[in-house]
């Protein structure tokens, strides 16, 4: 049972290899690992659930001495989200490079990903995550610039940079940990951190470095031509869970680790950046003339609603509250990845199909790809935080929460921010209806329509009137 | 705590800020990426400086073992920065 | 687990599902479509007869579902929601029939029906919530699956009326969602009970509970279209016929003005909305609104545009009766409900008749027409009358309890002039139209006549929708005092409603 | 030698440091900066010795110093205008916060944007060090590295870096291993190899001739006494990879790498996948993932390192050459 | 069958209304045979209540409503059956008489009903569907005077609906028992006075009476005039509280306006060219004596049912003489002959109360009622009769001289379409003495006797001046200085919205600009697009 932790991360970086030696197996391999992961991290949810907080210590030295692998209700859910991203998305990928040379290329670069996000997201050690941070962030960047033109080429090199920067403060904040508590087990480090030069300095060179990761506001600057030129599935994956993963060890580390080190005032430094992001973010995808530079954008503004949870989460009392509020947060995140994959990978097939993706001149392929352009809406009413999605009651618990903090300001800005998306989201809307003649099926390439619609209607329908459980699980926590 | 904790400590954070400087501040690609190997060393030079315990006591291996890891990652990723600068200027020269 | 507890899902699961199967049909599959729509259609109205039935005789049927801690999806069916279902499951089956028949050859049917089909389960739904955030849930719900609807056509004036729809209703969403959790942190579960529960709040809140009013009464008002926020309305006309029926009968409207019954009747309370200060604000908004609506209709002569500000006005009927203090005030305006659903439906229902037959889309284009097609004018004219507030057209019974019940409030020195201006203008408006209609000589031609004169004036499944819903709106107010009626059960809602 | 013989050692070092971290982050010239930047690895080298660091000194100078450097020198030589170029073409602020002289408003900007951040640095550069001081000041336990110590003999060498690399973290270094292969890979997907050097004239053929195996010799020495001294597999990796690189620069056009494509593929994965392998055999053992049984520890850690040497200077090699090797008939992979 | 009688009576005519439209040709007005026998042979007293329609539904017969339901009926039946022979080959003939069964029915519908909400939906049923026979020959004119009817029956309509609410309100009930009706709010008696005195066409609210009765068709006026003006008498006896307590201000109201709209309908009819016009205000003069009768009543509630009964008879006398001369105007102009003009004598005479008439019946009428006054206003009222009978006789006298002068005009028909105006008339002559065995037709005022002497004189003699007064008043009096003012009101409120919508205007436009300056100076600060 246990073992599902290590294999969460052995059994992708294996099929990478392997699709490197075997390429002409190379989809096959990518698909059974695909689905024998997402099974993998079922199960891993299940046990979580049942037998709480999943520990496996590699090479069986204690942890601090050895590395260990923790999951808790929120790495498990965030590891099933990824797995039902990059399922969908491999799946999709299978027809999107069908015919193209990239495909063996991509699929041990997809998998090595893959590898990297499970690894960081169990990760247990402070160097360990650097690690996988730069394991993360040079296979992103490798899938980012598989498009070749100039244009990916220059956006994948400042994602690179921008990449290493931040590994590089975060490194600098994990040697001050070290040399100030002598460890870099996280578990082990929550017991002794304390409020002090040696802890707000870490914290904050840590978090710096994740932040510019995160594409936080103003450090997303890199992040719009990063996700809007890189293949569909590569977007998809990007804006969906390579930004999450950092997010998730933000969180992690404000809200678990050093909760007790944060002030109110710090906390209050990413709410500002967070409601800044909202509307700059909202804003530049309203103004956006290209379809995937829009969904680029909005990743820049749904980041942002997740940053305005920490100074909530800072004010509220540990109890129902706080934890009504934490799962709001989670399953923001979680419709957020759900639905941002979808709609790139939508967006991929229109631009497939027409060869741009220019939105103004989008009528007549919106109109001949009903299943895509419905998968499109999907996702974006989970944007919007409309009802029945995940994000609505996300955004509810957000609301809530400011409400109960007496936070007023929040209020306005989630306001303002729900209603840019919606103005964003129906800019698109508008071009799918018109008089073009209907195609005879509503489906027409049924690999790549069906992820996308699934990824956008578990994000706006399952999530949404199943998320109940996504509570209990965020119970079990290290 | 040791002069040399002091002396190398101290110009440990001094390469990492000299190097996030240049690479906020450079015009040059390559420079940006030197720059980021030098904060880089930097670090590793606190870590190196942290792992020591005297001329005469057995310095702590882990941090050793970090910075390793930490050199051969660098490596890898200058490698790709390189490529991708080099496909960058022949996609330039093309276009 | 046992049917009663199912059955309010099942009742919005009959139109959803085989709307989500619709979205996924061939075009060209148009008998399946149609056996879809009809068997949901007849299905739901089976399942709200039973739910009627029990209703009646004090049978709680609620359907429990938890979203997330605290948040509870929950679909009851109280007397007050079974009027609304009753309504719209009919108003459904009838617009199902006419769109079957007005859609015959237009492009993207699949889609259109699907949305349709959500449309109606968005409605449906929030008549059966049982709780403010499952309301808030539908009502969005309802938002999205009209945008589609009226953006239908596709044409330039098509999208921006959409847009313009969405705008609003979707601001009006964000406002009445913001008031919803503001309430919920502040009261914790927010389930509608009859007589509201919000009175037992500590009055250090009451600042705080007028502003949630406040933002709560704005995002209704927006789709109950109260000026200033109608604006949408007569830009929603663009929508095809049916959906303009179904949007100013059924759906969109009267969700905003359900929504504002079930905010002062069961959430606030209405003798507490009225101890805050409440009722008169929206009294006054509610009056404006009537004339305004009145006024503006006056001078259009697009006739959906006239009737959309016809809407305008009447729907604020609901909005008055609610500010009316008392049970027959409040009898009033829940009635009017279904009275103003029945009757502009009938209305919008000709006007689609007229434009799909004669490509006539203005007033000044009706001379005559009453010869042309004598049953769909027949029809126009009783759901005019109706609205004028002539007997026996339904209508004459809200304005009686509206008016009855302001002189029972003590507020009759202005709501009675406000009915009587009302009902002047909306003579005004509406006369004219039926003196054209049937007095005036026709014009040589027609502006574009599509369906020619054969066994009807024009296809079945156009004419026979009208006719029915003029018979019930004639129904509705002579068997007033019948049991069953809407009337009956306006005051049974009311009863219960003052815990008489 | 003594204290102050040391203090003045240290003193020289640090400025010598300093002023060559300066210099090469400065330098106007991107060979320039290059060059610098390799001279500062070498001095480096001496300071991590100093600090009792062999490992680690060893490492930078033949992969931060020696292998870095000759990246970087290949990339002036190729493209030097380009390289120095700026980002002209590309929108978006970082480009707003280049220097450009035709628009003299930017430039005030510009100017502005360059006294914040250097204010910032200075800033941090206080900050960290007031941290670091704090840290080093207060005395931390130092229960990590006594129990590297302690479990020393189980870890099947007598290397405390290498038993933290190969045993107590293994998984780190599998991720590394990881890490490397991301990046070849990367540069596969990016580009083909550079066109070949001129082959060498008879002196410079003379001297591979004889540094090649030399150096071979002493990869496979390094990988051999990691396990008790210092050395291992990526310094080995790193020598090896420097053979490959004298064999570049003398002409040679594959300089002993397979032609075949699945045999290099092969050499890539090995690394990775035979410690992956081993991991999972434990798993398979039912022993968790890594623990090596510790009568088979040292062997295994060998073989680890032997594959992941191979891996290593193929990488590099890879790397250095800048992208998937040109193959006529199927130039597209 | 009394119960079935009384419903068929509205029912039949709405019924049969749909059907008159297909068959031309099939007798419609038969369709108030049902009526005319309940008014006859159903016993006052009987009571249907039929709780499932409307709001509770209560149909009845009382005495007053027998009567008016007689007179309505036989007018309606006269009326319907010379439509038949006179308007059969018109154009919009069946449009015609649909509208006609309908008003028909409505106003039986009225008359029958005990409730409130019933007697309203007759009320717009009739008021309404006369429109369309107002309209009927589609001249600009009669459009004009359809528009004016239609915006004052609405007004009526709204007005009774409130006066309704407030009683029902009072009195909880929508069938109100006479004593219940005491102590109703002042609204109530307001709303009934004005709904119901535009009907009866009160001065100041009589403008659309004399346009609309001259517009009509012949068979139109005559049920206009006849039957549909006097339900308004109907409505204030049933709902007014008259008998219940004295109600001075609103009873010397009535009075005061009653007496104003007798001398005012005298005046401006007989400066009318048209005979049908000077019918009109001659209607309008009559009406306000009753009017003035039921103010009476108000003010000394224990005369009220002698009062009640002599309205009533009033009502049913006016009726029928009115609708004859009306049904006349149309005989004569078609027959052309001296013995139509000399029938038509005899209603006009009837009406003006000429001895020897049954409408000197009415003084046996209110005798009683002077003989048992006692209170102050005991001299009112026979200087209102007196007022009233030469008003009347004036009027006639105006009448039968422009008839004289049409006379001449004519192609010449067949006599049998007169047939049902000369029963109509024979009737008018002849009921009193069947009615009333006590009636003897005697010289009891001789002031009048001379006075209708002397007009006949005069009508004999024709003397010039009477050429040159006509055209002096337009009909529809007060409504054309009242349109020139609201005209004027309506430019002026044009020209202040138009100058405070071009300031709000350019205010907007400033605004707009303002802010589209700002979002362009934001978008200046942000550096454009990144």
């Amino acid at each position: 049972m246990i073992d599902t932790l290590i294999w969460l991360v052995a059994l992708p970086l294996a099929s990478a290899l392997a699709t490197q030696l075997l390429p002409r197996y190379a989809t096959a391999i990518v698909i059974s690992t695909a689905i024998a992961t997402s099974i993998n991290a079922a199960a891993l949810l299940y046990a979580v659930a049942t037998h709480g907080v999943m520990l496996y210590q590699i090479g069986g030295w204690t942890a601090g001495l050895g590395i260990a692998l923790r999951a808790d209700g929120l790495s498990a859910l965030l590891l099933m989200m990824a797995a039902i991203v990059l399922l969908a998305s491999s799946i999709y990928a299978s027809a999107y490079f069908n015919d193209n040379p990239l495909r063996r290329r991509f699929w041990p670069l997809w998998l090595l990903l893959w590898c990297s996000l499970n690894a960081l997201l169990l990760s247990g050690d402070l160097f360990n995550l650097y690690v996988t941070l730069e394991l993360l962030g040079l296979s992103a960047v490798a899938l980012a610039s598989l498009g070749g033109k100039t244009a990916a080429l220059q956006a994948a090199l400042r994602y690179l940079l921008v990449g290493l920067l931040g590994s590089m403060l975060f490194l600098a904040g994990v040697t001050l940990i070290y040399a100030g508590y002598g460890t870099l087990d996280l578990a082990t480090l929550s017991r002794v951190v304390a409020a002090g030069p040696i802890a707000w300095s870490a914290l904050a060179l840590m978090t710096v470095g994740l932040l510019l990761k995160t594409a936080l506001f103003p450090l997303h600057f890199w992040l719009p031509p990063a996700h809007g030129s890189a293949p569909a599935p590569v977007s998809a994956v990007l804006s969906a869970l390579v930004v999450k993963a950092t997010f998730y060890l933000v969180m992690r580390l404000w809200l678990d680790i050093f909760s007790e080190v944060v002030t109110p005032q710090a906390a209050s430094i990413p709410g500002v950046l967070g409601a800044a992001a909202v509307l700059w973010g909202s804003w530049q995808a309203l103004r956006a003339e290209r379809l995937k530079l829009l969904a680029a954008y909005s990743t820049v503004a749904q980041l942002g609603y997740l940053f305005l949870f920490f100074p909530l989460l800072q004010a509220l009392p540990a109890g129902a509250a706080r934890d009504a509020a934490m799962g709001g947060l989670v399953i923001l995140a979680l419709t957020h990845g759900l639905a941002k994959s979808g709609l790139f990978l939508a967006i991929g097939i229109i631009q497939q199909r027409s060869g741009h993706d220019t939105i103004r001149d989008l009528d007549g392929t919106a109109q001949r790809l009903p299943a895509t352009t419905f998968a499109i809406a999907l996702s974006g009413i989970a944007l919007i935080g409309l009802p029945p999605s995940g994000a609505f009651l996300g955004k509810w618990h957000l609301l809530a929460a400011a409400f109960s903090a007496g936070q007023w300001l929040w209020v306005v800005v989630i306001m303002i921010g729900t209603l840019l998306a919606a103005a964003y989201t129906f800019r698109v809307l508008g071009h799918a209806f018109g008089q073009q003649p209907y195609p005879r099926h509503p489906v027409t390439i049924a690999a790549e329509e069906w992820p996308a619609l699934i990824l956008s209607a578990f994000a706006t329908i399952g999530l949404g009137l199943a998320g109940a459980p996504v509570w209990q699980l965020l119970k079990v926590s290290l | 705590m040791l002069t040399a904790h002091w002396l190398y400590g101290l110009s440990g954070c001094l390469i990492m800020t000299f190097g996030l400087r240049a690479v906020l501040l450079n015009d040059s690609l390559l420079q940006r990426i030197i720059a980021l190997n030098v904060m880089g060393t930097g670090v590793f030079m606190i870590l190196i400086t942290i792992a020591y315990r005297g001329p005469d006591a057995a310095p702590d291996p882990i941090p050793h073992a970090l910075v390793l890891t930490g050199i051969v990652v660098a490596v890898s990723a200058t490698a790709l920065a390189l490529t991708l600068i080099r496909r960058l200027t022949e996609e330039q020269d093309n276009d | 687990m046992n049917f009663d507890t199912w059955l309010p899902l099942f009742v919005v699961l009959s139109s959803l599902l085989p709307g989500l199967v619709m979205f996924f049909l061939d075009e060209g599959s148009h008998r399946l479509r149609t056996v879809l729509n009809m068997s949901g259609a007849l299905l739901k109205l089976l399942l709200v007869g039973v739910i009627t039935w029990g209703v009646f005789h004090q049978h709680i049927y609620e359907t429990r579902w938890t979203l997330a801690p605290g948040l509870e999806l929950v679909l009851h069916a109280d007397t007050l929601s079974v009027l609304f279902v009753i309504l719209s499951t009919v108003l459904w089956l009838v617009t199902t029939v006419y769109a079957i028949g007005y859609l015959e050859k237009s492009p993207h049917r699949s889609r259109f029906f699907g949305f349709f089909s959500v449309c109606v389960s968005a409605t449906v739904g929030l008549a059966l919530a049982g709780n403010l955030l499952t309301f808030v849930l539908f009502y969005e719900l309802l938002t999205l699956a009209t945008y589609p609807l009226v953006a239908h056509r596709g044409t330039p004036e098509a999208l921006r009326g959409a847009r313009i729809y969405l705008a609003y209703t979707l601001t009006g969403g964000v406002l009445l969602f913001t008031g919803t959790v503001w309430l919920h942190s502040i009261a914790g579960s927010i389930a509608f009970v009859e007589g509201g529960t919000l009175n037992q709040l500590h009055a250090d809140y009451h600042p705080q509970l007028k502003v949630i009013f406040l933002l709560m009464i704005t995002g209704l008002g927006v789709k109950a279209a109260l000026v200033p926020l109608h604006g949408w309305l007569p830009q929603a006309m663009v929508a095809p016929a049916p959906v303009s029926a179904l949007l100013h009968a059924v759906a969109v409207v009267k969700a905003g003005a359900f929504g504002i019954i079930r905010v002062v009747y069961d959430v606030y309370g209405v003798e507490f909305t009225h101890e805050l200060g409440l009722l008169t604000g929206l009294g006054i908004i509610a009056a404006i609104t009537i004339i305004y609506g009145s006024v503006k209709a006056l001078s259009q002569d697009n006739l959906k545009k006239r009737l959309a500000y016809s809407t305008v006005s009447q729907v604020s009927y609901i909005a008055l009766g609610i500010t009316i203090l008392g049970p027959i005030g409040t009898i009033g305006g829940i009635v009017h409900l279904v009275h103003q659903g029945v009757m502009k439906i009938t209305l919008f229902f000709t006007a689609g008749n007229y434009a799909e037959t004669l490509g006539i889309h203005k007033v000044s284009e009706m001379d005559g027409v009453g010869q042309r097609m004598p049953a769909t004018t027949l029809a126009f004219s009783i759901g005019a009358l109706g609205m004028i507030g002539i007997p026996p057209v339904a209508g004459y019974v809200s304005k009686w309890y509206l008016a009855l019940g302001s002189l029972e409030a003590g507020m009759a020195w202005w709501v009675m002039p406000v009915l009587v201006t009302s009902s002047l203008l909306n003579a005004a408006y509406f006369l004219p139209i039926l003196y054209r209609a049937w007095f005036k000589q026709p014009a040589t031609k027609w502006p574009s006549e599509k369906i020619l004169p054969a066994r009807f004036e024009t296809q079945a499944a156009l004419l026979w929708p009208p006719l029915i819903t003029a018979v019930l709106a004639i129904a509705a107010g002579m068997f007033a005092a019948s049991p069953y009626s809407p009337l009956e059960w306006a005051s049974l809602i009311t009863r219960r409603e003052y815990g008489l | 030698m003594n204290a102050t013989n040391m203090l003045f050692l240290d003193i020289l070092l640090v400025i010598a440091l300093l002023s060559l971290a300066w210099a090469t982050l400065t330098a106007t010239d991107a060979r320039r900066s290059v060059i610098l930047f390799i001279a500062f690895g070498l001095v480096l080298t001496l300071a991590w010795a100093r600090l009792l660091a062999p490992d680690v000194a060893l490492a930078e100078a033949a992969i931060g110093a020696g292998l870095s450097g000759a990246l970087l020198l290949a990339a002036v030589q190729h493209h030097p205008r380009r390289a120095l170029s700026s980002e002209r073409q590309n929108t978006g602020k970082l480009a707003n916060e280049k220097q450009n002289d035709s628009n003299p408003a930017d430039l005030k900007s510009s100017v502005a944007i360059r006294w914040t951040l250097t204010l910032f640095c200075i800033a941090l550069a206080f900050v960290l060090i007031w941290a670091l001081l704090q840290a080093l000041s207060s005395e931390t336990s130092d229960t990590l590295a006594q129990s590297v110590s302690a479990n020393l003999a189980n870890s099947g060498v007598s290397n405390p870096v290498t038993a933290v690399l190969l045993n107590f973290r293994a998984y780190d270094t599998l991720l590394e291993l990881a890490v490397l292969l991301t990046a070849v890979l990367g540069i596969f997907a990016l580009s083909e190899q550079r066109t070949g050097y001129l082959p060498a004239g008879p002196v410079f053929n003379g001297l591979v001739s004889w540094l090649v195996p030399a150096l071979i010799l002493m990869a496979g020495y390094l990988l051999w006494v990691g396990a008790h001294a210092p050395g291992g597999a990526f310094q080995a990796g790193a020598t090896l990879a420097a053979a490959g690189v004298i064999l570049r620069l003398a002409g040679k056009r594959n300089i002993g790498l397979p032609v075949s494509k699945s045999y290099l593929n092969i050499i890539l994965v090995i690394g990775s996948g035979l410690f992956l392998l081993v991991g999972l055999t434990m798993l398979a053992l039912g022993r968790p993932f890594l623990d090596y049984p510790p009568a088979m520890a040292g062997y295994l850690i060998l073989l680890i390192e032997t594959a992941a040497m191979i891996s290593i200077a193929a990488t590099l090699i890879l790397a250095f050459l800048g992208g998937r090797p040109r193959n006529r008939e199927d130039r597209s992979c | 069958m009394n119960e079935q009688l009384l419903i068929l009576s509205w029912l039949l005519p709405l019924l049969v209304a749909p059907l008159a439209l297909f068959n031309r040709h099939w007798p419609a007005s038969l369709a108030a045979v049902p009526a005319l026998i309940t008014a006859f042979f159903v016993p006052a007293g009987t009571v249907v209540q039929i709780p499932w329609l409307f709001l509770g539904s209560h149909f009845g017969l009382d005495h007053n409503a027998s009567i008016f339901l007689m007179f309505s009926a036989v007018i309606w039946f006269v009326a319907g059956l010379q439509a038949e022979l006179t308007m059969r080959n018109a154009p919009l003939w069946a449009r015609f008489r649909f509208f006609f069964l309908l008003a028909m029915s409505g106003n039986f519908w009225l008359i029958l009903s005990q409730d409130m909400v019933n007697f309203y939906l007759g009320f717009s049923l009739m008021g309404l569907s006369a429109y369309a026979l107002v309209i009927h020959s589609a001249t600009s004119k009669s459009l004009f005077a359809g528009r004016v009817y239609l915006i004052m029956t609405l007004l009526a309509e709204s007005a009774l609906l409130a006066g309704f609410l407030f009683i029902y309100s009072h009195t909880g009930s929508l069938a109100p028992a006479a004593g219940q009706l005491a102590g109703i709010s002042n609204w109530a008696i307001g709303f009934l006075i004005l709904g119901l005195g535009i009907k009866a066409g009160l001065v100041f609210l009589h403008v659309w009476l004399p346009l609309t009765y001259t517009a009509a068709p012949i068979p139109a006026s005559a049920v206009l005039s006849g039957a549909m003006i006097n339900v308004a008498l109907l409505g204030w006896i049933r709902y007014l509280p008259v008998g219940q307590e004295t109600l001075p201000e609103w009873g010397s109201l009535l009075v005061i306006a009653g007496t104003a709209s007798i001398v005012f309908g005298a005046v401006a009819g007989l400066v009318q060219s048209k005979a049908k016009t000077v019918l009109a205000y001659s209607s309008i003069s009559k009406m306000g004596f009753m009017t003035s009768l039921i103010g009476l009543a108000m003010l000394a509630p224990e005369q009220s049912e002698y009062i009640v009964m002599a309205v009533v008879f009033l009502a049913a006398y006016h009726g029928l003489a009115k609708s004859a001369l009306f049904l006349g105007i149309g005989i004569v102009k078609a027959i052309n002959s001296k013995l139509t003009f000399m029938l038509l004598l005899l209603p006009a005479l009837v009406l003006a109360a000429a001895p020897f008439t049954a409408g000197s019946m009415m003084k046996t009428v209110i005798r009683p009622v002077i003989d048992n006054w006692q209170g102050e206003w005991i001299h009112v009222l026979p200087i209102l009769l007196l007022t009233s009978s030469f008003a009347t006789a004036m009027l006639m006298v105006r009448f039968l001289v422009i008839m004289s002068v049409e006379l001449s005009l004519r192609p010449k028909k067949s006599f049998s379409i007169a047939l049902p105006w000369v029963c109509l008339v024979a009737l008018l002559i002849f009921v009193p003495f069947l009615l009333d065995h006590s009636f003897s037709p005697v010289i009891d005022s001789w002031p009048l006797a001379a006075v209708i002497t002397g007009s006949l004189l005069l009508l004999y003699i024709r003397p010039p001046w009477m050429y040159s007064l006509p055209g002096l008043i337009p009909a529809g009096d007060l409504l054309f200085p009242m349109m020139t003012l609201g005209a004027s009101a309506r430019l002026y409120i044009r020209a202040f919205t138009c100058r405070v919508n071009s300031k709000i205007k350019t205010l907007i436009c400033q605004l707009n600009n303002n802010f589209r300056n700002l979002i362009r100076f934001a978008l200046s600060l942000t550096g454009g697009k990144s």
